[in-house]
């Protein structure tokens, strides 16, 4: 994928999430304060611009994503304004300044959003938390490779993995951030942030297999 | 959805100015997004922030002898570093600066990033975590306890520290204790609306309430039934009490929500200085009134902070701001 | 129907007892029901009163610089001349006691029998009536305009003009000014509910507003449609302005009903200045915030006074209540 | 009538008023601030309870008006306590100390009621007040004596009129009392005070014709 590339899954993400806001929203009314649809679809929207605009800053995928980084951060607030952008940042630094970057690279940039966001966050997997997507999107996504797997398969499966998590998180107890305030009264509902992720990596599936909009 | 407001995505920067137009003594940094009264040479600067919807709290609470600063999220929403950044910034004195930070994930992280982001330009920054509602249990294992009315607190009275040029250390410790001595509790009535969804938070039937309840709108710990203020005071009294035993001289908040009249909060406030006398603490000072707000939520919240001599000096002592004056 | 209350019955009762356990610096006379801050020999007095339900007026307002007694009646119902009776004797410093009244019929009658009583009774009495609304139309032909806002402008002024020595003419003269300089006009966005009867005063639809609202949970002058703060301000402000042109300096309350947050008070403000601004008028003072309210109502009034430099001075003496505090 | 018909006149009263406090607080809530039956029931049920403690005040029918008088303007509050206080004393001045009244005597105390509330809150008949039910009830009491009634059909025919004259309210437009501020939008709707007026006025004919509870 080259620079182009990670400009495209930015764009996609920023249309999906504004696409689903209000459902990002509901989900966060219901356990949260309802407002993760809201900020997202801020955050992401000035990332998206941002892209746009500061063409010489993102002249490589890892810049790329340390704008978006540093836009979430400076653009969202709550939760998951850092959650999201240090994510982003550590990928991004993961690419370093390589122009294109192959399925093994990919790999290692998910990881290190997932190490950053687990670091950040102090979040443990079962916590009910958007790491209960990603942890099973980045475990997906390395099978696939080893599996032999390119980048469009290993992608949607790194895809397919996210929204089984986001489902697998309907019955856990949140332990971390808003939701954990309402202990036995978070089972029973999605995680707003384990379903915003979903949607992030389903972009990079779309934009993957060259199917962006 | 019936408010008071142009468009929904446009109400905290039309807030904004107008509080910059109410308080003309007071800096509003629209671009950047904070309130200041600009540095004080010397002084401890405090700076806090949060979502917005909790008004007075924190752009009420800056002047003399409380915040320098108060950095408003969008609605319900904790701020960003750069906002922080640039109030820290703007306010600082030379003696470094103290964050008061609720504890909210959004808040704690947005926070952190922006004092790191201080510390790489040679600021000095103190943080201090608010975390008083008893109301969230088992907070070893969570994000642990929200920060609610003992922020009033703790911002009176470490302002008033710093205002009598506590040095950053010395700040930030009496931040610490009166947090340490705070508990709160809330009780709603009704949900609140934020402007950008339009829908309530939750629903609650003719009689339902809930108990336990932060300031953003979201559910509380346990859905209870309508009852006196008499029991309601009761159960926000004994929940405080179970965790931080009440006695001596107390300072205590009845605070509404929003939506709840202050003749209610008065009808409370009996309840609760009868709790308190029978059993055997001593109300020596209080607040009632609207300090810390969720939106329009009706129901009210009950701090209650148990209190030395020297921190009662320091409540005391003169305070000019927008929501809290007195002694000067 | 859903409130921190005891008994319906009980609401004024439980609310004087937590507005005394609060106010220890006041006195409340629980059986004669007023709030005073004791005589001041030689000076003016001010005795107030009303329904109650519009917390903090009057109550709130007892203390240096403003009123000297408060009559609260049960919930939107005016008191009795017992208790105004027993408020005036109280206060009563030798110079004369003024009656600040709103004008409703109950009111002005309650307060009109106190005035004879206390007459008999040998005691010197003033009466001065409030009727700042605009929304009264025809209001030659009725019971005249009611008293609203602009009642806090009174108190506070001539309260200043009676600490500073003014006798009960003078006194009464410069209640009578502010009076004639200033103008209300209100808005709810949803009606309230009197404990008593644990319904509310009208019903309203998802988008209908009520144009011309008093503070007592009637309907309107006029059934409107939602729209942006902007668009009503200019709504209030129009009808103001076409009473009284507005120019010059002036005093502006934006003023809270009870149910609206605050956040959105200073959303109306923005547009509030704005529009004055535009209409070459100049706030040089102003109050945003629930003042005179009407239990939960959700909605706000915008009140306007011309001011001249001298009721500006007294505007910024030193006021000390339990509600409005400064300069001291 | 005795004094003791008058004490239980103020009985009957009292309980018609409780019976019906939530119509007439219904009616007022329509066009008023909807306390007027919370109002009264407080007012009577105190000038009640007055009555039957303070015996040696109360020995004469017009001492019993004079204490119901007192007794409303000290409880009720509002536009009515004064409204039916000063009604009840200056009906009980016109009947001085006299110990049995007879229907011509009746007759000048409701017209000293009628005159004393005109002149207190200057009202006028069509201003859509109790004045509108007390005025008619006035006007037949006295063409029923002048016609030869005796005191149980002249208070019959007073309650009748201020029925009459209370649904005659309904199309009126208010100009006093708080219900003048809704202007038009009183039209349509019983004026409460005329409301509780036909409630006194019908006690008055029950207890008259000796058929109180
Ligand atoms: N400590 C954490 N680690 C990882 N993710 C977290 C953590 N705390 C919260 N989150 C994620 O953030 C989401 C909520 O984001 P958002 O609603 O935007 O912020 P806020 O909770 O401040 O309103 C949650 O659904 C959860 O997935
Ligand atoms: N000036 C007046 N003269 C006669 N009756 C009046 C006058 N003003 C009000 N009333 C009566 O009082 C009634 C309202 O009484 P109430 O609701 O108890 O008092 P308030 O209006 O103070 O709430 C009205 O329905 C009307 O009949
Ligand atoms: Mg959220
Ligand atoms: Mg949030
Ligand atoms: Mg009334
Ligand atoms: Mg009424």
């Amino acid at each position: 994928m080259d620079t182009s590339a990670f400009q495209a899954w930015v764009h996609e993400a920023s249309l999906l999430i504004t696409e689903h806001a209000s459902r990002l929203t509901d989900l966060d009314a219901a356990i949260g304060d309802g407002d993760h649809g809201i900020n997202l679809r801020r955050g992401f929207q000035a990332a998206d611009e941002m892209i746009e605009k500061s063409e010489s800053e993102t002249d490589t995928p890892g810049a790329v994503l340390r704008t978006v980084g540093r836009a979430l951060i400076s653009k969202t607030g709550g939760a998951s304004g850092p959650i999201y952008g240090t994510g982003f940042r550590q990928a991004g630094k993961a690419l370093g300044d390589v122009t294109d970057v192959d399925a093994v690279l990919l790999g290692s940039a998910l990881e290190a959003a997932f190490n950053g966001i687990q670091q950040l966050g102090a979040a443990h997997l079962g916590d009910k938390t958007l790491l209960d997507a990603l942890g099973p999107a980045v475990t997906a996504y390395q099978v696939a490779v080893e599996d032999g797997g390119d980048i469009v398969a290993a992608t949607r499966a790194a895809a397919d993995a996210a929204e089984r998590g986001l489902a697998e998180t309907i019955p856990m107890l949140a332990r971390k951030g808003r939701a954990s305030y309402l202990g036995e009264r978070t089972i029973g509902h999605e995680d707003p942030g384990a379903a915003s992720t979903a949607l992030i990596m389903r972009a990079l599936a779309t934009v993957a297999a060259g199917e962006a909009s | 959805m019936k408010k008071l407001i142009n468009e929904p995505e446009g109400v905290l920067n039309d807030a904004l100015v107008g509080f910059a137009a109410a308080n003309p003594d007071l800096v509003v940094n629209l671009e950047d997004r904070y309130i200041s009264r600009g540095p004080t040479a010397g002084k401890v600067a405090l700076v806090s922030g949060g979502g917005s919807g909790h008004e007075p709290l924190h752009g009420g609470f800056v002047g003399y002898g409380m915040l320098d600063a108060a950095c408003p999220g969008e609605v319900f929403t904790s701020p960003v570093p750069d906002q922080m950044l640039a109030a820290t910034k703007a306010v600082d004195g030379g003696a470094g600066v103290l964050h008061v930070v609720k504890n909210y994930t959004g808040d704690v992280l947005n926070f952190q990033m922006a004092a790191e982001l201080a510390g790489d330009d040679g600021l000095q920054v103190e943080s201090v975590l608010v975390n008083d509602d008893v109301a969230v249990e088992n907070s070893t294992y969570t994000a642990g306890r929200r920060g609610t009315g003992g922020t009033v607190f703790v911002e009176k009275i470490a302002g008033a520290a710093a205002e009598r040029g506590a040095d950053l250390a010395a700040t930030a410790a009496v931040a610490r204790e009166v947090n340490d001595r705070s508990r709160s509790f809330g009780i709603a009535l009704s949900a609140n609306v934020i402007p950008a969804t339009g829908k309530p938070g939750f629903e609650l039937g003719d009689t339902e309430i809930e108990l336990g309840v932060g300031i953003h709108g979201e559910p509380g710990r346990a859905r209870g039934q309508v009852s006196t203020a008499r029991e309601l005071a009761g159960v926000a009294l004994d929940a405080i009490h179970s965790d931080m035993p009440l006695s001596g001289d107390v300072l205590v908040m009845v605070n509404g929500l929003g939506g709840t009249p202050l003749i209610e909060l008065y009808v409370v406030y009996a309840a609760v200085s009868e709790w308190l006398e029978g059993h055997g603490a001593t109300i020596t000072r209080n607040l009632v009134g609207n300090y810390i707000t969720s939106l329009e939520m009706a129901g009210c919240s009950i701090t209650v902070a148990r209190m030395t001599p020297e921190l009662t000096e320091l409540w005391d002592a003169p305070v000019q701001t927008p929501a809290l004056r007195w002694g000067r």
